[in-house]
């Protein structure tokens, strides 16, 4: 089991959920967070007050996925985010020692294997 | 001076003395310009609230521009040219740079009221059409763009044809009491010829633009509303049976539009939208803009009801035709204005109003309704395209695709609408003391 | 007409023709109805601003349905049965479908207005109310039942009641300057009753149901308080001394309550408290609504002060009662226009207002108005009841515990007030263009 | 009674009947007191959206605190002190707990309004003069504190300083039309001198503090200028040509500002910003507000223009100062309010208002005008001075430094303005039922 | 040293923090973020533009115990959060290399030991 | 490669931004989140409902870093983030199996080495 840790631009996350939706992967946690990397910073000024802004709106994905499915999620993160200019993110993958459904208390595979529809 | 001025006092029978104010007059005038002053950061709000994060303050920032150099333009030359003695196509310099408000050392009466008011009343109207404008055009027009071409668009789209309804000019047989067709159609119609020229968002289409704020757009709603009684009632230019029945008008109408509206959302998607009503609420103020003073109140409920349809259905497929009039002006002021200029010729009625519409008879009226409104679209769709065109001559008219996607809160602005403290550092500037 | 009408012109000695417009007169009644209308909107951000994040458009849209469909209906029927000739109980259907403002191809004048804005007036009126009730239901009930409730309620709780107090009915004795009575301790009964039909939600007393956005409450407060003075100073019937008198007190009441509820708020916990600082202020704008015109400006202040108390203590233990009156309509509106109502008779003056209260000897007039706010209570409590039952034949009132869970915005208005873009997916419909 | 309501009615050559009640000049006087009484919840916008988001209840309630203890104390005390018989110095208290505005049983009716309505009128004056000194002090004065300063002050700084402008006193010869003097220099003057006693916020040139909520700022200076015309147009104290002048002038100048503010703001920081567009309708409406029925239309764009330089200069050096006026109160109001001051002066037109100015050859005036000036600016500062040292004997007149750090909403009124639900849990009280 | 993070319904989060409480878990931090998983899809209407939402509020835990501590964390969890419907959540167990708490430099057991109250 | 994991007060953010570039620090993603420990809780009230609110607002800090630049970063942070107040959150330190770079595709040490500027 590992857990992948994603920043991708927010523009992009759609096109990210369409590709891991293709590569079968559904279950899947994401935030909004900010990002600092290579890029350049902006200026804004509020009356007299200037300021950098060094950060950038990146959303953060986290996808709890079985060893098999590590490598095709990689995959389609990579081809659905990339646009070739600084500030497209970082993948991280993170091993994981136990997972759990709450729902029914399934552990590891089993738990995030995926369940008929209803409310989510 | 004005028709709209002339023809309230003489249906009203009134011989006022130029020279004796006549202070309720005053004060109903002097409210309701401010009323309609109101309504401009009230559409800032209502199109900022539909606007997406990145291009609230953006979109706001269009309609104070209005205020800004729309103002100034408008005092020193538009009011000239759309209510100074001129020809039947536009009005002279006589009133230029805010000249012929005195006499004798003493500020000119007119109708009851002091002259002078009149152009700040009226510049609230030129106002707030160019900030409709923007409505269209918002997330990809360049700020500077937009400051020069609305200033130019209020001096020689808006005036002339102000001019043409209301300044004695080629269409003053048309009724349109507060600017159905002045206002509303011809923003539209300015709007739609914008957005087609600037062409769509980079990522129309293919990305979902939501509002950002539903509540800010139900604020807006709300004060529109409001000030719209000055826009309506204060055309009456009297605080008489004219303003009352037009006020009244102003109050039924749009009830009946969001009434109609919640059913048709119903029927349509099984759920009442907010920003269905408050749309509706739009809708129906615009549509009895050019009948508020003509018709009685039941003329205004049926006109608010026919209203709702036209503009809940093109509103609905619009996004897929491909035509990014980015918040509806087209849909709601557009289709709204053109329905309530019609309607005005169908339900206008001499008791009520002073002038019979089609069903008591007169039907040629409506033809005159629908010959203004061809005049207007065809006008101000040729001026617009002009006027655009000519701005680019100085600055591009769009943003890079680049600066579409950073948004343009940012990139034209230097700021954000909600400001993230987080990460934000101090520049520390020589001399300054930190 | 309307005996508060007729009222007026008597105590201020007036003989104004029938016919004649004052266009002063007719200058502030106008005013006087944009302000009154502008306070549904400002209820709905103060509702809004209360609601918690999922539930903020189904708590602004409930106050929106009374500006459209009880806004309608009024027009075509509330109004007649208010204030048409008819007998103690209700009135006739002389005014129904807007018939009787036209006469001789004239528009009738009344007292120095036309007759017909009066409609307008008076339906800013109805539509308040119905939008008050709102608040003690919100977070539960179905938004088509709402839309059918309120709108049965404004014709057969509102109405009459208006009919008895003022249009000449069974408590026509009984002062009550704007609506002390017939406005607020109507709503709060309504309210009460129908969030004990309703039942609490269903995670009250287990989940803290805080506000979403304080500074929207307090954009309510302030836009109301505005709006009031269009609400008690119109409710003069004219630009007078009357009007002058409601306006002043409607100034000093309010801020006379706030100062006492900053005070209560340090004492009981050191702390004074925005939400109750806005809370304040349209407590005492409530219990200054009956005696605005009747007693003198001291007076106010003593109302504005003493109305507090009820209210501050009984909003404290509110939810501890297991009462889930959401948004304390019973605690602001119920008790300060109770507290209001009988005060008026405490404190009214002849030379002030016309009419001598308790502390001028005329304590007869304090039993007056405890009979009307009875008569009022158990009139408003059983009509609200009876409608309810009535509209539950046709739609259920509740939402399922579920959709509770969810939020109504998105279950009953598919939408979100602050829509997140993040994994919003466009849905292409057939011949739509991507 | 006030020198502002005779020298206008001298001007205007009326000879008014004391007792007749001019109906539209009372609807005028109205309105305008609940549009500048709006100015107050508008303010408290326009600050708390330039507030960090943990400081805006408190900077709200702030403004709040001036609409209740101070209306209040104003009713009570402070009209009699500007305003009844007094000395060259201060009123006398004549008109002290709302005495004296009944005659024989009847209101008293001057220059064509009931006399009382002048208290609600003057008292939304000094409310929000109260409030604009506010804007220096937010982040970190304890609330307990500005209750009773701003309390105090109302008495003892704002009514004598109206004494000697309005009220037949000392700077009875200056022109000053609504305010420029009395309410925005001494506001600003007071702020100024309160943000040196106070000393800066902690983490003052270490931390960005930046606006939560530029919306609101707009929505702020929107509701703001809609005030400004009550504000402005009712210091007429008719519905005459000296109200349409100040109510023309007062839709000229800020546009004017405006226009010139963006252009300075795309030379400095090659963008327009919306905060400063916003400040520039504050500006621009402060500096018109001495000269506003003095001079002509022409004369208030040039004032408009001419008081965009020293404020947009003196607010981008400002922070840089090490000056904590954290708002920039003194940047906006008090550099407009000199400069309109002495404009007023320069450009004051005998034709338009009455008295002749520099241009017109009176450079007298311009010279009255630096007095008044400089008279309001030593009253002010040395009278806020006293009253801050008073209060700190009672509390103490800062919160603690880690007080500011967690943020003055939570500590002084135990509520966040965006409350989070997560993680809040109800606490149970004995008897209470969850 | 394990790292415990788990996605919970918003609504349930109350009910976690007691249990947790109980098991005398005290130092956590909560992040909202937006969750998908097997659950229904919303269509969400906005004038002529219809969305899709897959994405559910939920509420992320993080909470970083000592080894004797990971079974009743979950535990506690596992009890407080199930409804029985889909979306209740999940657990995941990360493996945790140091902890350090910032105020004082301790390290790991010590680094989560509770201490007196105060700001926190 | 690791993932460091840091909790510090939103005071203390720009500080400690400072420190890491001085540390020569460069990419890192940042989120809001709230935090409960040994503090105090606030009471607040809104009308008639009193809560107790024992989540204090905290902003994480999530840093993937190559070996060697663990120890500078964990004491760039301990450095700028500490007030000495309880409150001044923790320090996780995560193994990490891989890291990619979404825009270029490179893996691990390369993944986070600083590039030349650009929008980020
Ligand atoms: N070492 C890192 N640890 C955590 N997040 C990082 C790291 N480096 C980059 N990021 C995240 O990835 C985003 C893009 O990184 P950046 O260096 O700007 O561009 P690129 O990856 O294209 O070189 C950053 O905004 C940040 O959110
Ligand atoms: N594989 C996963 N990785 C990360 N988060 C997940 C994963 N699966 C589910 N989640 C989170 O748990 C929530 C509930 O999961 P879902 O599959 O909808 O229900 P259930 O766990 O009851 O089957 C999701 O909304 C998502 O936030
Ligand atoms: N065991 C933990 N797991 C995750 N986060 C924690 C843990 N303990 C503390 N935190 C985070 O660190 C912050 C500060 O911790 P706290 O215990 O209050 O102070 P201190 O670390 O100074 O003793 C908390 O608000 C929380 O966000």
């Amino acid at each position: 089991m590992k857990l992948i840790v994603a920043i991708v631009r927010p523009e992009k996350l759609n096109d990210v959920l369409e590709a891991l939706f293709k590569a079968e992967v559904r279950g899947l946690t994401i935030s909004k967070v900010m990002g600092h990397g290579g890029g350049t910073e902006r200026v804004e000024t509020y009356r007299g007050t200037t300021v950098k802004m060094g950060l950038y709106e990146k959303v953060k994905l986290e996808i709890g996925v079985s060893d098999p499915f590590v490598e095709p999620t990689i995959q389609a993160i990579l081809s659905a985010a990339r646009t070739g200019e600084v500030g497209d993110g970082k993948i991280f993958v993170l091993p994981v020692e136990k997972v759990i459904r709450i729902r029914t208390g399934e552990e590891d595979e089993a738990a995030v294997t995926p369940v008929k529809p209803g409310e989510g | 001076m004005k028709k709209r001025l002339l023809a309230t006092s003489v249906f009203l029978g009134l011989a006022m003395a130029e020279g004796a104010v006549d202070t309720g007059v005053t004060a109903w005038m002097l409210i309701s310009t401010a009323l309609v002053l109101l309504m401009t950061p009230a559409l800032a709000f209502f199109y900022g609230g539909l606007a997406g994060q990145k291009n609230v303050l953006n979109t706001m920032a269009m309609s104070f521009a209005a205020l800004a150099a729309g103002g100034v333009a408008w005092a020193l030359l538009g009011y000239s040219l759309a209510y100074a003695e001129g020809n039947a196509f536009i009005g002279g310099l006589g009133y230029a740079f805010l000249q012929g408000f005195l006499e004798e050392g003493k500020m000119v009466v007119s109708d009851g009221m002091p002259a002078l008011l009149d152009v700040a009343f009226q510049g609230t109207f030129a106002i707030i059409t160019a900030a409709l404008v923007s409505g269209s055009l918002v997330g990809r027009m360049r700020y500077s763009a937009w400051v020069i071409f609305s200033t130019l668009w209020i001096l020689f789209v808006y005036a002339p044809l102000a001019h043409w309804v209301w300044g004695d000019g080629l269409l003053s047989d048309a009724l349109d009491f507060a600017g159905g067709t002045v206002v509303h159609i011809n923003a539209a119609v300015a709007g739609l010829v914008g957005a087609l020229i600037l062409g769509p968002r980079k990522e129309f289409g293919r990305v979902a633009f939501l509002p950002h704020n539903i509540p800010f757009v139900l604020l807006g709603a709300g004060l529109l509303w409001f000030g719209w009684f000055g826009f309506n009632g204060g055309s009456a230019y009297g605080a008489n049976e004219s303003a009352a029945l037009a006020f009244t008008n102003t109050f039924l109408a749009p009830a009946m539009t969001a009434l109609v509206w919640i059913v048709l959302d119903y029927l349509a998607n099984g759920k009442a939208t907010a920003v269905g009503i408050a749309t509706a609420i739009v809708v129906g103020l615009v549509a009895i803009t050019p009948a508020a003073g003509y018709v009685g109140p039941l003329g205004a409920l049926w006109i608010g009801a026919l209203a709702a349809f036209p503009s809940f259905y093109f509103i609905r497929v619009r996004p897929r035709l491909g035509l990014d009039d980015s918040l509806d002006v087209f849909g709601s002021h557009g289709l709204a204005g053109i329905t309530g200029a019609i309607l005005t010729g169908v339900f206008a009625s001499a008791a009520w109003g002073g002038t019979a519409g089609g069903l008591e008879g007169n039907w040629t009226q409506v033809l005159i309704q629908v010959k203004a409104v061809i005049y207007a679209i065809v006008y101000s769709a040729v001026g617009t395209a002009v006027l655009l065109y000519l701005t680019r001559v100085f600055v591009p008219l769009r943003v890079s695709e680049k600066e579409e996607r950073v948004g343009l809160d940012s990139v034209l602005h230097g700021e954000e609408a909600y400001p993230v403290t987080e990460g934000a550092i101090l520049v520390a500037e020589e001399g300054g003391k930190r």
